[in-house]
């Protein structure tokens, strides 16, 4: 039953971008497509269930003091391991994603994950935590990779669907596209929370 | 180059003198009954020395100060004393009010009689004689004058300024006794000068007042060189203290700091007459002239009139409300203060009533700040009304500390020219009174 | 009787001047420049200004009424809004776009701050940035020539603005190396033309977007808008004097001091932007000295966008870059309060 | 003291294991990601010089210019063009272009390298149309000569587009700028 | 002409490419310390501080330990065969140099500089995991910048970042007095903002310099 919670729990009640604002920088970089967005969702999910896994596998034996390093040495290698696997499996997803791939090192999902759950908890609980984050935060740059793709392109997973007629609003592929998407579901997550609260 | 005569900001109200500056004095009866509270100046309340049922005659002491920066209170028409109460008061608050009812009689004390050689006095004769008076300043804000007339050691006063400006738009007690009653003023300035050792007198008059500039710049000359008629810009509020001296000596009376702090003496030219009956006469102060003016007032007077006397008889001497009255003021429409009733005294700050018609009393809803900048272009003190508003609003006490809410004089000058009609300065009397309780309690 | 004395703080009395007032009164002033763009560029300069301002209109009706607060759209911002941002796009665009950018101004420009009042930058000019950004085709094709004129003698590209017209040739002079010599020879021509049409520069005879092109009609309204104090000249003759200035000294072909710069005043949408969109009280700072170091900035960004950056225009990006610094600005700038001794 | 020397102790052994872990991670992804890199190279080379046979293309380097022989046989018998990167500041990034040309200096294919343009202004140059093969604008250069390759903006016939000026423009300059170079490099085309 | 590279290299990486605003890169310190002007600017120096010192510790790491050239200190070391290719050791390196970094210069100033210490001190430890910081490194490396063009790089970011900030500061230090709709408050109007940040920046896309 809580294992259940754990695990659906990142994709809407503490999904990481929208509710706690989390990982905002890859959600906003590179949900200008949805490939990317999912591109960036899976490695991200890859890292966060390993990380997860070898931190509450270690929690035991690592010294407080320096936990916070060891958890980045940890997820430095995972980051690493996808980057390079990326380069060699996908590199067209690999160039779009640019040097956010090994940012997703200091991406504050991952580390926060490490230090407020996978640091606390067993092994089993640990995994669910991060794959469910992992899939909250993959729905999320999703969602505006979506809304960022269609209005902007016209076009959802790189095929058109907009119809010919459709001049996109190219200001949603551009940067202040993805401040003023994410800004917008922000405040309607706000919103429905507030009406749900009522 | 000529350099203006004027100070930062200010605004151009309508000046509507012409209600009443043609009207020349008049003296009103005695009322039936008056009201005296035992506070009508800054500064501690006075302790009432008379009891109920006792009988009083005109310009007997009813109320005795205990402290030095305070004042007492006379009677203003003999008769009875009825009752000593809490009482509603011009300046807002119940205050512990003596009620005199009147004989008719109007028996005045027999020491009030002219002085021979007044100017022989010594200052301190002079002095005492000015605070057993009961002379507060009324020009507005009625500090006692006494306690002006002794400065410190430290600070001599080398100019003192006769405030004849009457920036107030409505109100015109002042322009009408420069006019008619310059000998006194003048007299009333020597003995300042005599008090405070001082040789330069200035008089500021704006230049709405032509007639009285020309009547003061005669009696100047007759006065020799250390006396000087200044015309001053019409602009309100010319006749504030802080900004009068810049206009006048060009000096910058320090924030948070007073006139003597630079030099500087400011008295109302009403004052300037009250002196000189209080030290040639022995007369204390228990008539002033009041303007009663206004759209909604049926007769615009000036008028001569009994500290204590109801804002309604006042009224109904000047043939009572228009119609569509709606609002009375006591003061001037710019910081003057509306009142709830007509059955408040006349005190001795009370320079003027202004009775507004329906039509002007009500002020439009305020609404968002555009930023159009005019508060902040028009505020004499430099502040910026706009940020300032927002931050009382907000109650960030703290930050509208910082930003100088103290230093506001509650002009109303960026609540005039606000066209989003936002109420400046009811924010800044609430934000002065919360900053003025967290001083106090730190201390 | 006793009763009804209404009772109110201090002052008693206010000026006459209200918000609807002062937007009406700058909305009748751009009648002129209005007029003006219809007979420059056709009945269609109408139908743009019409579905601008009832975009604008509409939408913050609506979101109003969805939010629940009270509906402001009678206090003429709204619709100073949208006659702004019809007057910053070309005449014949479809008029979807008006739409679209009066939508985008008032619904993430202005209400999300707070509506009238809050919002930190220029919201027609947003609008504008908005559509530049999203359909630069629609907003930098200049299809309508002018009635009655345009620049004297550069027939084959009657349409192009003026400064796009400079901004090429100088690009060719800049490169003559590679170019062709005809196209060279072009760009000179062009360039000593370009000084030739002050006249039709002046009277608005030149392509451009709507509501920019006449100089003169623009200042009647800005004579009126300064008469009722609606405006204050430190930001638009700080504004004027920067371009003019910097121009002249970097804007020619032959070294310093050899630039146009009355071509570059009179040019492209400075009059529009100086007088009416820098001036914007809500957007500009409130203090004396704060005004003229925004008009200042205003126009240093313009000329550096005019002569080195993606745009042959610069005035709307460069009020909106010192929208942003008005904060900043009024804070270093406030006033020294009366009497007050420098702390510390 | 001793305490520091033991957590950087644990922390070092921990870096080790990561670094030995990345090392053979590296080892299985190296060749696979150097395999990508010649194969993206070769497509664009291929896209360039189609009639090439791929195991033929050749690069040549002289004194300061480099670009590509290319021959019908693997062999390498028969030359069908040259190839070579050419280089354009476009709007927001350089624009580096594989250009190909058969023996009388007239193009024979192009492909973009890099380009990091305006989503959906600049990137039109690699747009393709729906229902096409081949991206349009880079279409309209094929068998040109250099001196065919200039925009409907600068005088020419190819067409710009519209809202990206200066990305067409740095496509076909560069490419004109490299067609001649190239010309005066190999002492004129035979033709 | 060097001098000339370097002005394009600043310019670019403060106005046409700003870290915040066009590249989304320290987006969580540009939220979160920009409610207030004072601690902006702390921040701001902070962040400028440490890019620069970053970009010249992992230009020589990149140079010296990981790169396959003849300066590989490995390889003079160990007198190897061929230099070591250790490019795939370059986010764990950076992230660890950053970390030992921003540790190391927190400790310095502590010493130094008790008074800056405390106006940048607690702006330093939030620096280790600003994806800015790594990014500008990496950038560096992408770009295959100089030595000097990696310091000037990692400067200018910096005070791009910083520009972002103070903007953003003052202009939410105003939102503060404004009636905001609840939904929007706090972070997603600070995101609007941004947004709108971001399209007056892109006028200054396309800038040409030199
Ligand atoms: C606490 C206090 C002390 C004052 N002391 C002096 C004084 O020593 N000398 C003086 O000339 N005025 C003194 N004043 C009077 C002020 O300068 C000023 O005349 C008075 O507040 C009325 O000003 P207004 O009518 O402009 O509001 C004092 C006022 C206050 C409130
Ligand atoms: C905004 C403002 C306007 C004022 N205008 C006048 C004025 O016109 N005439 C005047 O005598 N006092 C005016 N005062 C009061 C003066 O500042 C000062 O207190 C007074 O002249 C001192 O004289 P007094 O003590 O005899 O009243 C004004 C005060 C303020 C704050
Ligand atoms: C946000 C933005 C991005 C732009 N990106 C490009 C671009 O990638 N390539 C380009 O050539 N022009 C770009 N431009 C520049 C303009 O579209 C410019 O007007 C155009 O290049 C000129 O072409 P035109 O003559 O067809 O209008 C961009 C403009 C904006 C506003
Ligand atoms: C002189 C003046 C200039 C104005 N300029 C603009 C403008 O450029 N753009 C705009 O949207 N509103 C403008 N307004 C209207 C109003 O200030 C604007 O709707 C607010 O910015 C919205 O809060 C202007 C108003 C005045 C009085
Ligand atoms: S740096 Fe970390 S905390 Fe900040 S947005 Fe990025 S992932 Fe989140
Ligand atoms: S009414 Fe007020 S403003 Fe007017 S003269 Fe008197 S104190 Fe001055
Ligand atoms: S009331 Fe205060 S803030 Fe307003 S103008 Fe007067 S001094 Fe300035
Ligand atoms: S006058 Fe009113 S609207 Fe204008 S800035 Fe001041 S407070 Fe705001
Ligand atoms: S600063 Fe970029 S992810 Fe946090």
């Amino acid at each position: 039953m809580s294992l259940f919670k754990e695990f659906f729990k990142g994709f809407y009640d503490e999904n990481p971008v929208f509710r706690l604002a989390l990982g905002l920088c890859p959600a906003l970089a590179v949900s200008n497509s949805v490939q990317n967005a999912v591109g960036m969702g899976a490695a991200a999910t890859f890292v966060l269930l390993c990380s997860n896994f070898i931190v509450s596998l270690i929690r035991k034996g690592v010294p407080k003091k320096i936990r916070i390093p060891i958890y980045i040495v940890v997820i430095a290698t995972f980051v690493t391991i996808v980057d390079l696997a990326m380069a060699g499996f996908a590199p067209d997803l690999h160039k779009s994603l640019g040097i956010f791939v090994p940012l997703i090192v200091v991406n504050c999902v991952i580390l926060g994950r490490a230090e407020a759950f996978a640091g606390k908890n067993n092994v089993l609980y640990s995994l669910f935590d991060g794959l469910g984050m992992g899939i909250g935060f993959t729905l999320a740059l999703t969602v505006v990779g979506v809304v960022r793709e269609l209005l902007g392109d016209g076009k959802l997973w790189g095929i058109p669907i907009m119809g010919a007629n459709f001049e996109p609003v190219l200001l949603f592929i551009l940067p202040p596209g993805a401040f003023l998407t994410l800004g917008l579901f922000l405040g309607l997550f706000n919103w429905i929370d507030s009406r749900m609260k009522k | 180059m000529f350099k203006k005569l004027s100070f930062r900001g200010g605004v151009h109200p309508p000046e509507k003198k012409e209600l009443s500056e043609n009207k020349p004095i008049e003296k009103m009866p005695p009322p039936s009954m008056v009201i005296i509270p035992v506070i009508q100046h800054i500064g501690a309340p006075a302790e009432p020395c008379v009891e109920v049922g006792e009988s009083v005659k005109v310009g007997q002491k009813i109320a005795e100060p205990k402290a030095f920066v305070s004042v007492p209170s006379h009677a203003s028409i003999s008769g009875t004393v009825k009752s000593i109460d809490k009482m509603a008061h011009p300046v807002g608050g119940k205050v512990l009010s003596i009620v005199i009812e009147g004989d008719g009689n109007d028996d005045m004390l027999p020491d009030i009689k002219q002085i021979p050689d007044y100017m022989q006095q010594s200052v301190e004769e002079m002095r005492d004689r000015i605070k057993q008076a009961g002379i507060a300043g009324m020009g507005g804000a009625a500090f006692p004058t006494h306690v002006k007339l002794s400065p410190p050691a430290g600070k001599p006063i080398d100019k003192l300024i006769l405030n004849g400006a009457e920036c107030e738009p409505y109100l015109t007690s002042d322009a009408r006794l420069m006019l008619e009653h310059p000998n006194e003023i003048i007299e009333g300035m020597k003995i300042f000068m005599k008090i405070l050792d001082c040789h330069d007198a200035y008089i500021g008059i704006e230049n709405n007042k032509p007639e009285a500039i020309r009547i003061f710049q005669k009696l100047a000359k007759e006065a020799g060189n250390n006396f000087q008629v200044i015309g001053l810009n019409v602009k309100y509020p010319q006749g504030a203290e802080k900004q009068l001296i810049k206009a006048i000596t060009n000096r910058d009376v320090p924030a948070g700091g007073l006139p003597m702090d630079v030099g500087c003496l400011v008295q109302n030219v009403g004052t300037a007459k009250a002196v000189y009956e209080a030290v040639s006469s022995n007369k204390p102060f228990y008539e002033r002239v009041v303007s009663v003016t206004g759209e909604g007032i049926q007769e615009t007077k000036n008028v001569l009139v009994r500290v204590g006397t109801t804002f309604g008889e006042l009224i109904e001497f000047c043939g009572g409300l228009k119609d569509d009255a709606l609002k009375i003021i006591n003061g001037g429409p710019m910081m003057g203060i509306a009142q709830f009733a007509m059955d408040v005294p006349v005190i001795k700050g009370t320079s003027g009533i202004v009775v507004l018609s329906e039509k002007q009393s009500k002020l439009p809803a305020p609404q968002p700040c555009i930023g159009c900048a005019r508060c902040v272009d028009s505020c004499p003190m430099s502040l910026m009304p706009n940020y300032l508003a927002a931050l009382v609003e907000h109650k960030r006490f703290d930050d509208a500390h910082k930003n100088g809410v103290l230093d506001c004089i509650e002009c109303g000058c960026c609540s005039y020219v606000c066209p989003s009609k936002i109420r400046h300065v009811h924010l800044f009397k609430f934000g002065k009174l919360e900053v003025n309780k967290k001083l106090k309690s730190a201390a | 009787m006793e009763n009804k004395l209404f009772v109110s703080s201090s002052p008693h009395i206010t000026d006459k001047e209200s918000i609807p007032k002062i937007m009406y009164g700058v909305t009748l002033s751009l009648v002129p420049a209005f007029i003006g763009a219809i007979y420059f560029f056709g009945i269609q300069s109408l139908w743009v200004v019409l579905v601008g301002v009832l975009s604008a209109v509409a939408t913050e009706g609506v979101i109003q009424k969805l939010m629940k607060k009270p509906i402001t759209i009678t206090d003429g911002s709204a619709i100073l809004t949208g006659v702004l941002l019809a007057f910053n796009v070309p005449a014949e665009v479809p008029l979807w776009i008006p739409a679209v950018g009066s939508m985008f101004a008032i619904a993430v420009g202005k209400i999300p701050f707070g509506g009238l009042g809050y919002n930190p930058m220029n919201p027609a000019l947003l609008g504008r940035a908005f559509l530049l950004a999203s359909w630069p085709t629609h907003m930098t094709i200049f299809k309508t020539a002018p009635t009655g004129g345009t620049l004297s003698g550069i027939d084959a590209i009657t349409n192009a603005t003026p400064l796009n017209v400079y901004r090429q040739a100088k690009d060719a002079i800049a490169n003559q190396a590679t170019l062709p010599a005809e196209n060279v020879q072009e760009a000179y021509n062009a360039m000593s033309q370009l000084s030739d049409s002050y006249w039709n520069l002046f009277t608005g005879k030149i392509g451009g977007c709507l509501g920019e092109t006449s100089v003169l009609l623009l200042l009647i309204g800005a004579v009126y808008l300064i008469y009722k104090r609606y405006i204050s000249l430190k930001i638009p003759l700080s504004y004027i004097v920067t371009v003019a200035l910097l121009t002249w000294i970097f804007g020619g072909t032959e070294g310093l001091f050899s630039g146009d710069p009355i071509f570059h005043v009179l040019s492209g949408g400075l009059m529009l932007g100086a007088f009416y969109m820098a001036t914007d009280m809500v957007t500009s700072p409130v203090t004396y000295k704060g005004r003229i170091y925004f008009g200042i900035g205003c126009g240093i960004l313009t000329v550096v966008i005019r002569l080195v950056g993606g745009y042959p225009e610069g005035v709307s990006y460069s009020i909106l870059l010192m929208n942003l610094t008005v904060p900043l600005i009024d804070r270093y700038t406030k006033p020294k309060i009366f009497g007050e001794v420098k702390q510390k | 003291m001793k305490e520091i020397l033991k957590l950087g102790g644990i922390l070092m052994l921990i870096t080790a294991i990561a670094g030995g872990a990345l090392s053979m991670v590296n080892s299985i992804t190296k060749p696979k990601i150097e395999l990508q890199k010649r194969l993206a190279l070769e497509r664009a080379l291929l896209k360039a010089l189609p009639t090439a046979d791929s195991d033929a293309i050749i690069p040549v380097e002289t004194n300061g210019q480099k670009y590509y022989k290319g021959y019908e046989s693997p062999d390498t018998t028969g030359l069908v063009g040259y190839a070579f990167v050419a280089k354009g500041k476009g709007y927001s990034s350089e624009i580096e272009t594989m250009v190909g040309i058969d023996t009388t200096g007239a193009i024979t294919g192009t492909s973009i390298l890099h380009q990091v343009e305006t989503p959906g202004l600049g990137t039109k140059i690699e747009e393709v149309t729906y229902g096409e093969e081949k991206p349009w604008f880079q279409q309209q250069f094929m068998d040109r000569t250099w001196e065919e390759l200039k925009l409907d903006k600068d005088g020419g016939d190819i067409n710009s587009i519209t809202g990206a000026t200066i990305s067409s423009r740095a496509v076909t300059s560069s490419i004109r700028e490299g067609l001649k170079e190239l010309e005066n490099e190999l002492g004129g085309f035979n033709n | 002409m060097e001098f000339q590279n370097l002005m394009i290299i600043a310019i670019s990486a403060i106005f046409i490419n700003n870290f915040v605003l066009t590249r989304f890169l320290g987006i969580c310190p540009y939220i979160g310390v920009s409610k207030n002007l004072d601690s902006a600017v702390g921040m701001g120096f902070a962040v400028v501080f440490v890019m620069t010192l970053a970009s010249m510790a992992t230009w020589l790491i990149d140079t010296f330990l990981l790169r396959p050239t003849s300066s590989n200190i490995f390889y003079i070391i160990f007198n190897a065969k061929e230099p070591p290719d250790l490019l795939y050791l370059k986010t764990i390196a950076f992230i660890l140099v950053i970390a030992s970094l921003v540790q190391f210069v927190e400790m310095v100033i502590q010493k130094m500089s008790p008074a800056l210490y405390r106006s940048l001190g607690i702006y330093l430890p939030l620096i280790t995991t600003n994806c800015a910081i790594l990014g500008v490194t990496l950038l560096n490396l992408d770009n295959a910048y100089s030595f000097i063009e990696s310091i000037v790089h990692g400067f200018a970011a910096g005070i791009g970042f910083t520009l972002a900030l103070l903007l953003m500061a003052g202009i939410r230090e105003r939102l503060e007095l404004a009636p905001i709709p609840n939904a929007m408050r706090g972070i997603p109007i600070a995101f609007i903002m941004a947004g709108l940040m971001s399209i007056a920046f892109l006028g200054f896309s396309g800038l040409k310099i030199g």
